[in-house]
């Protein structure tokens, strides 16, 4: 049987010792009724792995050699071969949570290193061992900020989630504080300069508000002023949550630099840190935040510590936070965190080092820069956005994006993402992505692609 | 061992992953980016070779326990092993180098993978509907229990404000009903392990909105009675909320839709042998009775034609929403199609068949030891329970000296102190994967262990002996965290 | 510096050390017409691992999803991915010879695991730990041999090596043995059979003979009638040396039971057990013997002995046959074996066990009968030979092999191979394999895409 | 640990790995087998679970030393750190799946890669042409001295019967000559580790078909005379043979070609990084002068208009064969190609220099901290020697006990009592890969353990201590030769 050992022999044995006659008997506790052994038509019968792995290289090769140019929340970086042999190798691929700290130092160190990492890169006081992705990283953010910065008595604590916030995170935080009595505001975008537009934040200037969430880069690829909204909403009392791009902040300044006083929170997706694309995961959320939230962080949280003959040691701690001690009274209920995905950053960035993350972080930036120029040439393709971006550059197109797209799929590159999915009236807004992975040659040819389709008559769909 | 950042040496540097750009370029990328916005201070990461990374990594690796190397009984955890073929699905190049927002078109193949993983799911549970979204058990229960309140909120009955749970329940379920906004209140169990029915009735009415309940519970035996708690609580109003966390157990042969519950959610590690990754990632697809289905999260996976599509919230207006930035773990729920593709149908029931068997083999043998197990007269479902009281207080053989004297006999420790209302418990999964041999070993090292204890009780309090490190002062790291690296602990 | 972690202060401190100025000073004993610094023009410009990955892949993309029948030495098996995942695990991928036993005790007692496997399949007496691949393991055979048998005083010694032996092999045993003064002789097949031809082993059988080589199954697929062949050799003082794919011993007659005396040496290629194709190489040479031939055999072998303490342990021994001890006289100058083929080896014949193995050939021989028999109903089809095959048939065509080898490629068909390059006159003959990797729909396009090409009138060239 | 034999059990299968055939089919496989072909007997393989498979290698490896784990300088054999990306690229699904004998035209891209591989190769060691045939630097050698004799032959200058070697050289050297049908004939070193160039004049003679060199030499020193020898060889009538062995430290720098060789091998795992794996697989391209390029071993890889095509013996009558069954180690040349393009031009010439620098840094802290090279006057090349003849005969620090106690400091050893001519030697190549942070760490330990020794001797001479075993008995390995398991071993 398939990765079960035993033999016919070893059953009788174990049947006897246990004392009964089949191992149908050891279901006796449950209603008849219920033991229904159904037939799984769903479920084929048993394949051979080689058979198994021949059907899913044949359904994976259907989009091998795309050229992808998206970004909007997962970007393709190289990862060192290094990276994925070591984070498969068993003993980390194939072990639990570190429960018993003696029998589990490399993860635990490796999760300690991970926080360290993390919380340089933000410039942050702590880190966590991550969450599940970027935008429930930043769901526990706002509901440890409203816990750390709880509204007046009476009043309905409320967080201000500007529009340029990625679109799917702001849904996943209506998901997950729906039930929380928290009043999410969203305040539209300037649309001169693709950032949070100070008019609307100001509507809310005089009413309390727990805190401010600010995207950088944002959805856009723009880079906010990050120092006046730092300011704004400290001004205001209200807590600021930085959500970044952890390869930007390379080179860009970290939540714990902005403004007068810093971020007090920044969290965000760590997939560009040594995480395939993978279709959309596993990925892994990471939060960090100063010293003075700690007890309000969710999520694991490993610690330095000594043994009994004075060696250093990790182990998980804070765990009074957590579900399985506090129960209703936890932080969150989240338990797992995605372990394996931040062996694989940390790894990641060890490999890169500083210099090297912020050459690929500049990397990324000249690339879509370039990108842009050759783009800026084409009939029917400017600019939507005034000011600064990262790696990610809105182009406003003579054609519906999502036509432009199916054009350029068929002759295999991933175009970018067509923005009128989210921000209606922006139908002919692509969001176009260039990171290190692309060469010149490959900026020639999207552009030349693009300029082909651009200029042909009339619609393509 | 020491961390990475002590090796650290400035100016090292791996240039064949990250080539700086020619000195013009570099300008270029830096004249349109306000200075105002640029990073000043050090990132803190370390500087070392690549040797030094692999080097770093490689012997952290090798101390640590994992399925790959020992036995590891963590009952409720489910540490099956976890088939490479999996891994190597799911590492398919084409798999991994997809983007999340490519044309569907091109992604038909791994749409049609997803789709036949949730029809298996919908059929192995004998729910009406799946969603393959959630990323983790616990996500899939705060999926549940917002279904089972959006159900109540669509109908107007709003007035259900409570969550009931057994009180050896896994701490996931409160804590998922107060993010979910209700309050939990805990039901007793009775001397036989199973939920005090009486007071299960003296609970329910207008303010229950559902109860969750994992069946195998948490004290390794099968709720025997969940067909009259289905009915009591669907007479008071409520929804059922099945905790799939020992679907494992029976799997193929009792279906969770069968018993009566409206909304379920699979952990995939523990059912269909995902890895654990050292806590993660892992997958709850949640699974639901049909008047749910239309509050199922999104993105959902349907056939249209020959080919698939992913429905989003203008295609599922009462949809709870969407629980995470893409559409779930999607390499995880690769890797347990595979494995179910390569057990079978006869394959799915097999596995909690010889759980079971390994459980009960195991029990019947720890108790003809001398062990007491915490319900002598029921049968073990995949796990059980053994209480040390006796030996705790006879000579200080806790459950916690006795995990920690079992790594030093190799084994990695079984699940203590939960459930929390037997004392001094060892909550022992050995899964279906482990030989017979194998149990008979952990078998010896736990008479072992006991002979010491009462020969020298200093010994076993003491112990593990032959870990990397020796037992770590918890309190110390609680009481003063040192949680990023600053420099060498104080002593 | 790719792999190199010198920063610009090391090397200032470390040469101030060494009390020199510069590393060019190093090389100050090298005569100044000799320190030339050559431009090296055919390497690149330093590449990234990046640019390194993509133009590779692409490259390697281009023989992707091709269906493979050709045999010929080189077997296409299932391959269980632990296999490998383990084996590219870096203390076995990185490590040594194991010189030091006591830090080397992972890879000497995986080599000892691989030798009591390989001698167990073989039903021989012992196993040395690999050599390059099956053709040098037959020369090493012959060389074996002959030190152990050798020819009278004055008459030059004699092998014979029959037409039925792998052409490829029979080339290298010449390569290698050519400067022994030994005499390869090379009997023809029988043409009904395939099988050795007895008119034209006769032709020897009053002469001196050193060994026999018997190939099982032969180069043509076909099942030797190996007792026959073993006892005429044994009756006229020659050894016996079977060369045999190891996967088809699962289930045919191991060379130790051939005959009535059973063959005295053992060899082959160890690839189709757990080693990918791989273009050809790295494969591994597998040679087992029984007892008394021992130190005659070439290659490491480890053994099993005791630590100071009374523990089993493992470390390399039978050294004195080595060239790092006896210099000129060693049995051999092997240095290198294929350590880390033998482990992938290993690892593979433990996942798979007795009855793996035994049905992966019977797997084998079956879909080979089956596509015969798909086959055998096309016009201009017919079987080369009569008698019993392993998993290759010999094929005769109506139309040259080479030319329908073309038309098939052209379908993404790897058909076979065609024997007429090695055997003149036999040039519309080709060469089958079926492994158990084909399943039935592959054999009917096989059969279908031939079908095709024989009804097509006239060349395809 | 217990050998994967004790852990078997009857009737254990995986039967993912192999679906056996339904009885009809099987009835019909046999069907056409003779009886009297068939096997009878048991094939001795264990029987065990995949997870007991992955469990035991997975422990086994772990009882190993290696780069990825350990600093090891292992002189002459260049420890170098082998980068994962090589094996990455060696590892294409596209490489892998490839069959040697399929349709050429389907593998353009591969023999592109392979044939940019020998045209570096030919320009790195400044030869005329190169093979890539040869599947491991032994076998390389083979082939040169095979191609001088085929020279020899061809002129019919038959009479030429004997190689040269210097006294220090590679036990392969004179084992090479002897299959080449040679007698070999050693040339004493002189007090500087050049060789003795009277000794060698004396030598030389119409029975000289060539001379074997390493340069640098195996004593760690280049070999100043070079100019001079080959001219006394080629005057003679013979030719030279390079032995690539340590070409690594002059490679970008200095050419075979230029200093008058003939044929040369490279072993790709010492100059290019591929890995050791625990004894191979390795690959050993040969280079040749022009005068040698009919006789390179087949297949070759020529580039014919866009494409590439393989030689055999119908298009090089003069070969001298097939070294063989298919063309060589590809995998192997893969990861050196990958590495050479990651490397680039300028590292090629680097690798030799950081090595150089590595070795006479370590031997100079050693040398200070009073440790003896045993030639003081000369410049280290990559790698070097000390004698522990005074420490040896002082306090038994004998060097096998100075290798010994270093693994318990988490050092590999270096090359110990080769070459012969250095009394108690330690022959120790640090490698470009390691940091200097490393090197201090190995003379810390040297001077830690000669310490011990002084104090302590027997403890030094019961080393190592902390191995998965102590030290083994070799004598007994060999006298009673336990070479398959056949069950426990008698004490």
């Amino acid at each position: 049987m398939p990765f079960i050992p035993h033999t016919e022999d070893d059953v009788r044995l174990m049947l006897d010792t246990i004392g009964v006659e089949s191992i149908d008997a050891l279901f006796d506790e449950i209603p008849a009724e219920l033991n229904t052994h159904p037939i799984l038509e769903s479920v084929p019968k048993p394949q051979s792995e080689a058979a198994t792995l021949r059907l899913q290289s044949a359904r994976a090769r259907e989009g091998d050699g795309r050229l992808n140019f998206i970004g909007a929340g997962a970007y393709e970086h190289h990862i060192p071969a290094a990276v994925w042999e070591l984070v498969t190798r068993g003993e980390f691929y194939s072990a639990y949570t570190p429960y018993q700290a003696e029998a589990s130092q490399g993860i635990l160190q490796t999760i300690y290193e991970f926080q360290s990492m993390m919380a340089g890169l933000m410039g942050m006081d702590l880190s966590n061992a991550s969450l599940y992705d970027g935008a429930t990283a930043l769901a526990e953010a706002v509901l440890m900020a409203v816990r750390a910065n709880p509204a007046p008595r009476g009043s309905t604590p409320r967080v201000i989630m500007p529009a340029t916030v990625h679109p799917a995170y702001r849904e996943v935080v209506q998901t997950m504080v729906r039930h929380q009595g928290i009043e999410l505001v969203e305040p539209s975008f300037c649309a001169k300069r693709g950032g949070v537009a100070v008019s609307a934040l100001n509507l809310y200037a005089d009413e309390p508000v727990q805190a401010l969430v600010i995207a950088q880069p944002n959805f856009f690829g723009q880079l906010e002023d990050v120092d006046f909204l730092t300011n704004w909403a400290h001004k205001r009392g209200a807590l600021v949550i930085g959500v970044v791009n952890p390869v930007a902040m390379a080179l860009l300044k970290p939540p714990a630099a902005w403004g007068e006083k810093g971020a007090d929170i920044a969290c965000g997706e760590g997939q560009p840190l040594g995480v395939p694309l993978s279709f959309g995961g596993p990925y892994l959320g990471f939060l960090s935040c100063r010293q003075a939230l700690a007890r309000q962080m969710p999520g694991r949280i490993v610690g330095r510590t000594l043994d009994q003959e004075g060696k250093e040691g990790f182990v998980l701690t804070l765990q009074a936070r957590e579900q399985h001690i506090r129960r209703a009274k936890a932080t969150s209920n989240i338990c797992t965190n995605q372990g394996l995905l931040s062996i694989a950053a940390t790894i990641h960035m060890a490999m890169l080092g500083p210099e090297g993350l912020k050459n690929v972080a500049l990397t990324c930036h000249r690339r879509t820069q370039q990108l842009w120029q050759r783009l800026a040439l084409l009939e029917g393709v400017e600019r939507c956005f005034e000011g600064p971006f990262f790696h990610e550059v809105a182009i406003k197109l003579s054609k519906p994006a999502e036509e432009v797209l199916t054009c350029l799929s068929g002759v295999n590159i991933a175009g970018g993402y067509a923005v009128g999915r989210r921000y209606p009236g922006m139908e002919n807004v692509l969001l176009v992505c260039c990171t290190e992975t692309k060469e010149r040659s490959d900026l020639d040819h999207y552009a030349d692609a693009l300029g082909l389709i651009m200029s042909e008559q009339g619609s393509a769909a | 061992m020491s961390v990475i950042f002590e090796s650290s040496t400035p100016g090292r540097i791996n240039p064949q992953h990250a080539t700086p750009l020619e000195a013009d370029e570099q300008q270029a990328a830096l004249a349109d980016l306000p200075e105002a916005l640029l990073r000043q201070s050090p990132t803190g990461l370390p500087e070392v070779s690549e040797l030094e990374v692999v080097r770093h990594y490689t012997k952290l690796s090798q101390k640590n326990y994992s399925i790959d190397t020992h036995f590891y009984p963590l009952g409720s955890c489910t540490m099956k092993y976890n088939p490479r073929a999996a891994n190597k699905v799911a590492m398919l190049p084409g798999f991994l180098g997809r983007h999340p927002l490519d044309d569907p078109h091109y992604a038909t193949g791994l749409l049609h993978t997803l789709f036949e993983l949730q029809e298996m799911l919908r059929e192995i549970t004998g729910m009406a509907a799946i969603s393959l979204a959630p990323m983790a058990g616990a996500q899939g229960e705060f999926a549940g229990v917002a279904m089972i309140r959006a159900y109540h909120d669509a109908r107007g009955d709003s007035a259900r404000r409570e969550i009931l749970v057994p009180d050896a329940s896994h701490g996931t379920n409160p804590a998922t009903a107060t993010m979910c906004g209700y309050v939990t209140r805990e039901v007793p169990t009775n001397a036989q392990g199973d939920v005090d029915i009486e007071a299960l009735k003296s609970m329910v009415g207008p303010q229950t909105a559902g109860l969750m309940l994992t069946n195998p519970s948490t004290l390794g035996v099968f709720e025997r009675s969940v067909g009259l708690i289905a009915r009591i609580i669907h007479d008071a109003g409520g929804l059922l909320y099945y905790d799939g966390a020992n679907l494992n157990a029976i799997a193929g042969r009792v279906r969770p839709g069968e018993m009566g519950f409206d909304a379920i959610h699979i952990n995939v590690h523990k059912t269909f042998a995902t890895p654990h990754g050292g806590g993660g990632p892992g997958a709850g697809p949640v699974g639901v009775s049909a008047r749910l289905q239309p509050f199922l999260p999104i993105p959902r996976i349907v056939k249209q034609g020959a080919s698939y599509a992913l429905l989003e919230s203008a295609d599922c207006p009462q949809s709870i929403g969407r629980m995470g930035a893409f559409g779930g773990n999607i390499g995880v729920l690769l890797r347990a199609h595979a494995y179910l593709c390569m057990i079978g149908r006869q394959g799915v029931r097999r596995v909690g068949e010889y759980a079971t068997l390994n459980a009960n083999y195991l029990l019947a043998r720890l108790t003809a030891a001398g062990f007491k197990p915490a319900y002598a007269e029921r049968r073990a479902t995949h796990e059980f329970i053994i209480t040390l009281k006796a030996e705790a207080d006879a000579y200080g053989l806790t459950a916690l000296n006795m995990a920690k004297r079992l790594l030093d006999y190799g084994f990695y420790a079984p699940t203590i102190y939960f459930p929390l209302l037997v004392p001094e418990c060892l909550l022992i999964e050995p899964t279906e994967t482990e030989s017979p041999e194998q149990l008979d070993a952990f078998v010896a090292a736990m008479v072992a262990i006991r002979k010491e204890a009462q020969e020298s009780p200093e010994f076993v309090k003491n112990a593990p002996y032959t870990t990397p490190v020796r037992r770590l002062d918890e309190t110390r790291a609680a009481r003063k965290p040192d949680l990023i690296w600053r420099g060498p602990l104080e002593q």
